[in-house]
């Protein structure tokens, strides 16, 4: 196994990591739910590169092609990535409501903000 | 490219351009999808990655304000973190069947009868469709109530109280 | 009534009183009228349970599955017969008596009290009947609980510490000792009803295998008080009268002597610990708790706290002659249940029935009380003299028997601690009677007469009962024989 | 007819009740679906429980495509076990929610409470009943954004920050689970469990499936909160609304580990996890680590809502120490724990639930001579704690019986020393609780007189009853987790 | 931005077609790429661009809320809907095949009423979304 035939996946961890990065890193909210975003897009590369098969075209049957990619990953991948912006969307919503009720979206502020009082408002 | 993207949307402190390059990003995955066939999963995440999530974030900094105030506080320990996932995935990866390796499981197992079978069972020649509509109907079903939930959960959570006086308890 | 239904009777009865009692609510005569009229039925329920026993029968029902193989299991069979018959018996007088303490006091929450005085009885028929040692633990555990509120009754921090010490030893050295033993028990025998001879006969375990389990067992059964699990039972001193009455006399003490009999002949088995000689260490133990518990109620001034650790040395009496492994001393042991308790109830009756009129606590206040109160003191003496072991006190043949076993075990140790500890229990009880007596009563003090009748009935009886033990034997005598097989 | 689509509907009929309510948008009806529909889900789990237990595993494939090509829904022992827990918490909480969420929530929000409910139980019904990977993540995240949502619902400001905390972490589990299944499938080419379980012996102990059981561990591991991934959980269960608190405590957590007993025992088989990985010894180590820290925390908090979630923490953790254990007791003391823990939890939650109602919160100083003030709310958490201690007579007990047993017929005495020692820490904390109840008089914080309304009070004492219940005749559960544990051990779901 | 002639007059030139597009997405994913879920996205951001343009309120009366709200709870009907018809006509759930008396044909049909459900759920959803937060973004009682 050469390193070059598994080029598709170092990208794939390389993008893992960057968002993964992001999540934890970051203390803004925003910022949190984009690096998930990536982190969760990095994935769809690993299930979709082995799939292709170098010759092959996309999996719509016709008679001039004989080699067809592997749908199936492409599939599960649709349905992830509509997972995601799912994720997404409420994260984002969940995000407005903190910054509606704490008037920041910086993680340490907020915690400070319910040191100062625990009771909320 | 889409490393680059990647790495500059971790390092950019402005959200704004932040979600910008995560929309690029998003079109550069599209393409690399395109280049390995997915062509329903590059329309997708076009128009999610790209069109959806940038039009949601932007919606989201125009509630909650642009510029993001710190920069982050101690980046190492995270930072390991990451690269013992790394780790884990690199060890893992390299025992996976090389790059379009047509012996691999994946396409000798339970693919063959989509792609044989699949036209004469549905009646519908894009196999994609038929596996997600069909075949495995009812991983889709589940994939728009995942939408549905989100759909529902955005309401419940930002409707605005019509009549705030009997709203809040 | 078949005897199963008898049974179920037993166990019901008390707790069908306490739901009537919640139920009663703030109705002081409700309340009582209960309390007595279940006292009775119960005490009827277990009378009529008696005759078929005598005759060698041993009634059981099995209701729920507990866990697969092991039933929720009763079985009478004599030990728990006297057992029971001294709780329930015992449980009419101190209604009798808890009635007029409690008023004369004026004692909050006398509901929950009487509730949870009737299921701390519905637990003590549960111990006294139960056919495995899975059910006998888990109506150990519910005592433990229901006790719990009569000892924090008065919801001070005082109560509360006490009620700390209380439920931490004993929930503590029954999860963390009892439990494990018992499991291990299952693990090994693969049954754990409770058979004559023993069913850790066949496990094959070594000596100190089994010696270590049995010291599980031992220190894990902490309602036994043997030193050093004993602290919980001075700690609950803090309790109303009538409450360390139930707690010394008629249930908890006796429960865990109960129990640890039932575990060394049931369980174990005499012949299989004297054939490994797995229980050397325990006389040993047994007999340092018998003198060291007396000597510190020589110093103690706290009429209760004596009489409290008095109840630890007599205790170990029975624990002592049980654990010589002799037919003899075994029948010593269940008969000193019985007698102990008649003793020592009247003690404490006496002691409250002292402070409810004086308010006195400190033996060194009891100077001329005998006079005021001669019914009181009376009583107090022939309880006295029953726990020091003259006759004709009841004492007298518990530990008579005592004496025989240990020289028929050839375990002079022994027989000399129980020579010590006799002459210490007269060391600690006779000033009393002495003082309460003789002496003059303190000049100045306002005048006094008796505690409130129901009271004075009370402590009359169980002294009169006391005395009477010895004379009409037949029974509790035949029992203990029938547990010891002979 | 309908028995045999039974697995299907089991889980489609609260999906199909979701869309219903939002189309209706009338709290009233809202309710009344909702609690109809989850107790159809518990009678259809009941049924499906006597079919497995009489003619073994059910298999159903949706759309009538044969697996492995087609989804396949699955019941054995083991998931129809889960499935009577979840449905069953389900069937008890929502008559409860009917006073809690209309305190709790604005009126105009309340019927989408309900669907969302409705869309939560069943991602759990479909997680459990489910014989394909990616199926059950796709219900994963049904069950997962819908709690997010419903956890920030929560009255106070702090559940928002909470559930973001979970979404954050609960994604990256999903996606870590992703990963994993991913290189399960390039490695096997299946997505079927089953399946996949037949074609693994032959690729075990290649790094891609190492990897990939490394990816799930850790997944999993923070949906069920294993110690130290459990940080999301005590805010999130201590300010979601009560009966969100009650349901997801006594289900979501659960239905995590059933998903980790399915991998190691059902895909990856015990030879591979127990025999050549030293997984058995990481989880005996956390477990304990999970049930020593965080009991001990559980005993400095000034809150009881947050207190039974640290709690939640540590008993969590004698589940995976019997999953640890890998014996036939340790089996079935985490199975049957499942259970028991899940009752157990519920109504101490649900009781909770009501002070919450009468208090505003449950913080320590309001629950001053409680005993005096709301006496069957009061006697209700003292005979579920005793469940959660472990005294004889409850579900709790059952439990502590064969983890103990297990360490001892292991020869391990010191773990059979440290479950019972442990549980001492329970007494402390139940404790604390009731000495506050009854040994104080009632503080100003303390509520007046008054119980909770009798539609909350019903239900929670159902399942205090239920702990009793399981406590004295356990012919249900131990057999229950019995069979479930020899088909675990057995090999192949 | 209301009064920008140009914007309004390609916005009205070019709406249509996104949603002619969407519905040629739909109906050709048998064939090529695409299906229910991208053409909901595309029929709903069409809808969002007309608000953009003609700001939301027009949106708002093109479009109410609650049809879209409907929208939302309908699609996820209409696919539990086919699914259950499986049922009836005494299949497993989700069967295609007892659709139609022709089993490919069923397969169709079925497929054909999957899609146009996620399409209906999608673009509610999305639509549904976006409005919520355009309507959180002005001060409250707009």
């Amino acid at each position: 196994m050469s390193v070059a035939s598994h080029y598709s996946y170092w990208i794939t961890v390389l993008l893992m990591t960057a968002g993964l990065y992001i999540v934890i890193a970051r203390g803004n909210l925003v910022k949190k739910l984009i690096g998930l975003a990536i982190f969760q897009t990095s994935v769809y590369l690993l299930y979709i590169a082995p799939g292709k098969l170098i010759g092959g075209t996309a999996p719509i049957v016709a008679e001039a092609f004989k080699l067809y990619s592997n749908p199936l990953p492409h599939v599960l991948i649709l349905t992830a990535i509509v997972v995601g912006v799912a994720t997404l969307a409420l994260g984002l919503a969940i995000t407005v409501r903190v910054r509606e009720t704490y008037g920041s979206i910086e993680e340490d502020e907020i915690l400070a903000a319910d040191r100062d009082d625990p009771d909320g408002a | 490219m889409m490393a680059v993207a990647a790495i500059a949307v971790a390092l950019q402190r402005n959200l704004f351009s932040a979600v910008v390059l995560a929309g690029i990003y998003s079109f550069l995955m599209a393409t690399v999808l395109v280049a390995l066939d997915a062509v329903d999963v590059a329309m997708t995440e076009a128009s999610v990655g790209a069109g959806i999530s940038t039009v949601l974030l932007l919606g989201a900094l125009h509630l909650c304000g642009g510029e993001e105030a710190k920069p982050l506080a101690r980046p190492w320990p995270p930072l390991a973190v990451a690269l013992t996932i790394v780790a884990a995935l690199v060890y893992g990866t390299l025992g996976l069947p090389a790059f379009s390796d047509p012996q691999a499981a994946p396409h000798t197992h339970v693919v063959p009868r989509y792609l044989e079978q699949g036209p004469k069972e549905t009646g519908v020649p894009n196999v994609v469709t038929a596996v997600l509509a069909s075949y495995r109907g009812y991983d889709t079903l589940g994939e728009v109530l995942v939408v549905f939930t989100a759909g529902i959960g955005v309401i419940a959570l930002l409707r605005r109280a019509r009549r705030r006086k009997e709203g809040k308890p | 009534m078949s005897a199963a239904q008898l049974i179920a009777a037993a166990l019901l009865v008390p707790a069908a009183g306490a739901g009537l009692l919640a139920l009663a609510g703030r109705r002081p005569n409700l309340r009582e009228a209960v309390t007595l009229v279940a006292a009775a039925l119960l005490f009827a329920c277990v009378v009529a349970l008696a005759p078929p026993v005598l005759a060698g029968a041993r009634p059981q029902l099995f209701a729920l599955e507990l866990l697969p193989g092991i039933a929720l299991g009763f079985r009478v069979e004599p030990l728990g017969m006297l057992f029971a018959l001294v709780a329930s018996g015992l449980w009419i007088v101190n209604s009798l008596y808890s009635i007029g303490y409690m008023r004369a006091n004026g004692e909050p929450h006398q509901t929950r009290f009487y509730a949870c005085f009737a299921l701390a009885l519905a637990a003590t028929m549960g111990i006294a009947f139960a056919a495995n040692l899975l059910t006998l633990f888990l109506f150990y555990e519910m005592l433990t609980l229901v006790t719990w509120p009569l000892v924090t009754h008065h919801g001070d921090d005082e109560a509360r510490a006490g009620g700390r010490v209380y439920l931490g030893l004993l929930l503590g050295t029954s999860i963390v000792l009892l439990l494990p033993a018992i499991i291990a028990t299952w693990a090994y025998a693969g049954t754990l009803e409770f058979a004559p001879g023993g069913i850790l006969r066949d496990a094959g375990l070594s000596g100190p295998a089994l010696g270590g389990l049995l010291a599980l067992y031992v220190f894990g059964i902490g309602k036994a008080a043997l030193m050093p699990v004993h602290r919980w039972l001075p700690a609950a001193m803090v309790a109303p009268t009538p409450v360390s009455a139930l707690l010394h006399a008629v249930a908890v003490v006796k429960a865990g002597v109960f129990a640890v009999l039932k575990v060394i002949l049931y369980v174990f088995g005499v012949e299989a610990l004297a054939g490994v000689r797995a229980s050397d260490w325990l006389p040993a133990v047994a007999g340092f708790t018998v003198i060291a518990a007396s000597i510190v109620a020589l110093h103690a001034d706290n009429l209760k706290r004596r009489l409290a650790y008095s109840t630890v040395s007599q205790l170990s009496y029975v624990v002592l002659s049980a654990s010589l492994l002799v037919p003899l001393s075994a029948a010593a042991a269940a008969l000193h249940i019985a007698a102990h308790a008649l003793g020592k109830i009247t003690l404490f009756f006496a002691a409250g029935a002292i402070y409810t009129v004086t308010g006195k606590t400190e033996v060194s206040q009891l100077d001329g009380v005998g006079r005021r109160m001669p019914w009181t003191m009376g009583a107090f003496a022939v309880g006295a003299l029953s726990l020091i072991g003259i006759p004709p006190a009841a004492g007298f043949l518990s530990k008579w028997l005592m004496f025989q076993g240990a020289a028929a075990a050839g375990h002079w140790p022994a027989l000399v601690v129980l020579g010590a500890s006799t002459l210490l229990n007269a060391a600690y009880f006779l000033p009393i009677v002495h003082a309460a007596f003789l002496r003059a009563p303190p000049a100045g003090e306002p005048g006094h007469g008796e505690a409130p009748w129901t009271m004075v009935a009370a402590l009359t009886a169980t002294a009169a009962a006391t005395l009477a033990l010895p004379f009409a034997a037949a029974v509790p005598l035949a029992l203990a024989r029938a547990t010891a097989g002979l | 007819m309908i028995l045999e689509h039974l697995p299907a509907l089991q889980v489609t009929v609260p999906l199909a009740a979701a869309p219903l309510i939002v189309l209706v948008r009338q709290s009233t009806v809202a309710w009344g679906v909702a609690t109809a529909v989850s107790w159809f889900a518990f009678a259809a789990a009941l049924l499906l429980a006597t079919q497995v237990a009489g003619g073994g595993p059910v298999s159903y494939a949706l759309g009538s495509w044969p697996p492995p090509w087609g989804i396949e829904y699955r019941v054995d022992a083991l998931s129809a076990f889960v499935l009577v827990l979840v449905s069953g918490v389900a069937a008890v909480v929502a008559p409860f929610a009917w006073r809690s969420v209309a305190a709790e929530l604005p009126r105009d929000r309340v019927y989408l409470f309900y669907a969302l409910y409705c869309l939560c139980l069943a991602g759990l019904l479909g997680m459990t009943i489910t014989g394909d990977a990616f199926n059950l993540f796709v219900f994963m995240e049904i069950s997962s954004l819908a709690s997010y949502v419903l956890i920030a619902l929560g009255r106070h400001r702090r559940a928002l920050l909470a559930a973001y905390q979970y979404l954050i972490l609960g994604t990256i589990g999903a996606t870590f689970y992703v990963i994993g299944v991913g290189l399960l499938y390039l490695m096997t080419g299946t997505l079927n469990l089953a399946d996949m379980a037949a074609r693994l012996p032959a690729l075990a102990g290649t790094r891609p499936v190492l990897a990939a059981l490394a990816f799930i561990t850790v997944g999993v591991s923070l949906k069920l909160a294993l110690f130290p991934l459990h940080l999301w959980l005590p805010n999130a269960y201590a300010y979601a609304p009560s009966a969100v608190t009650a349901f997801l405590a006594a289900t979501a957590t659960k239905v995590s580990v059933y998903i980790l007993l399915r991998f190691y025992f059902g895909v990856f088989g015990a030879r591979l996890v127990v025999g050549e990985l030293p997984m058995p010894e990481i989880l005996l180590a956390l477990s304990i680590l999970a049930i020593v820290t965080a009991s001990l925390v559980a005993l400095w908090q000034a809150d009881l809502k947050r207190l039974l979630a640290y709690s939640s923490v540590a008993q969590i953790g004698y589940i995976t120490l019997g999953v640890g254990m890998a014996s036939r007791d340790g089996l079935t003391a985490a199975v049957v724990h499942l259970f028991n823990h899940g009752i157990t939890k519920g109504a101490l939650f649900l009781l909770v639930g009501g002070i919450a109602l009468r208090a505003g919160r449950a913080g320590f100083e309001r629950l001053q001579g409680l005993g005096q003030v709301m006496p069957l709310t009061s006697l209700g958490i003292v005979l579920a704690g005793l469940s959660l201690i472990g005294v004889p007579g409850t579900a709790g007990f059952i439990s502590k019986w064969y983890l103990v047993l297990g360490a001892i017929e292991a020869e391990r005495w010191w773990l059979a020393a440290l479950v019972v020692a442990t549980s001492l820490i329970a007494v402390a904390y139940v404790w604390r609780f009731v000495e506050a109840a009854y040994l104080a008089p009632p503080g100003a914080a303390t509520p007046q007189p008054g119980e909770a309304p009798r539609a909350m009070l019903v239900p929670a004492w159902l399942l205090v009853a239920a702990c009793i219940w399981f406590g004295l005749d356990t012919s249900f559960t131990v057999r229950g987790a019995r069979s479930a544990a020899l088909l675990l051990l057995g090999g192949a779901p | 931005m209301r009064r920008e002639p140009v914007l309004r007059v390609v916005g009205k030139l070019l709406i249509p077609y996104m949603l002619l597009f969407a519905l040629y997405v739909q109906f050709h994913g048998d064939f090529g790429p695409g299906g229910g879920f991208q053409a909901g996205v595309i029929a709903a951001a069409a809808v969002i661009f007309y608000a953009l343009i003609f700001g939301l309120p027009a949106a708002r009366r093109l479009v109410p809320e609650t049809v879209v709200e409907a929208m939302v709870a309908l699609g996820v009907l209409i696919y539990l809907g086919v699914g259950f018809a499986g049922l009836a006509l005494g299949g497993n759930y989700l069967d295609y095949f007892v659709l139609d008396r022709d089993p490919v044909a069923g397969q169709h049909r079925g497929i054909f009423w999957v899609e146009v459900g996620v399409l209906v759920t999608v673009a509610g959803v999305m639509l549904k979304i976006f409005y919520v937060f355009a309507g959180r973004a002005r001060p409250a009682g707009e």
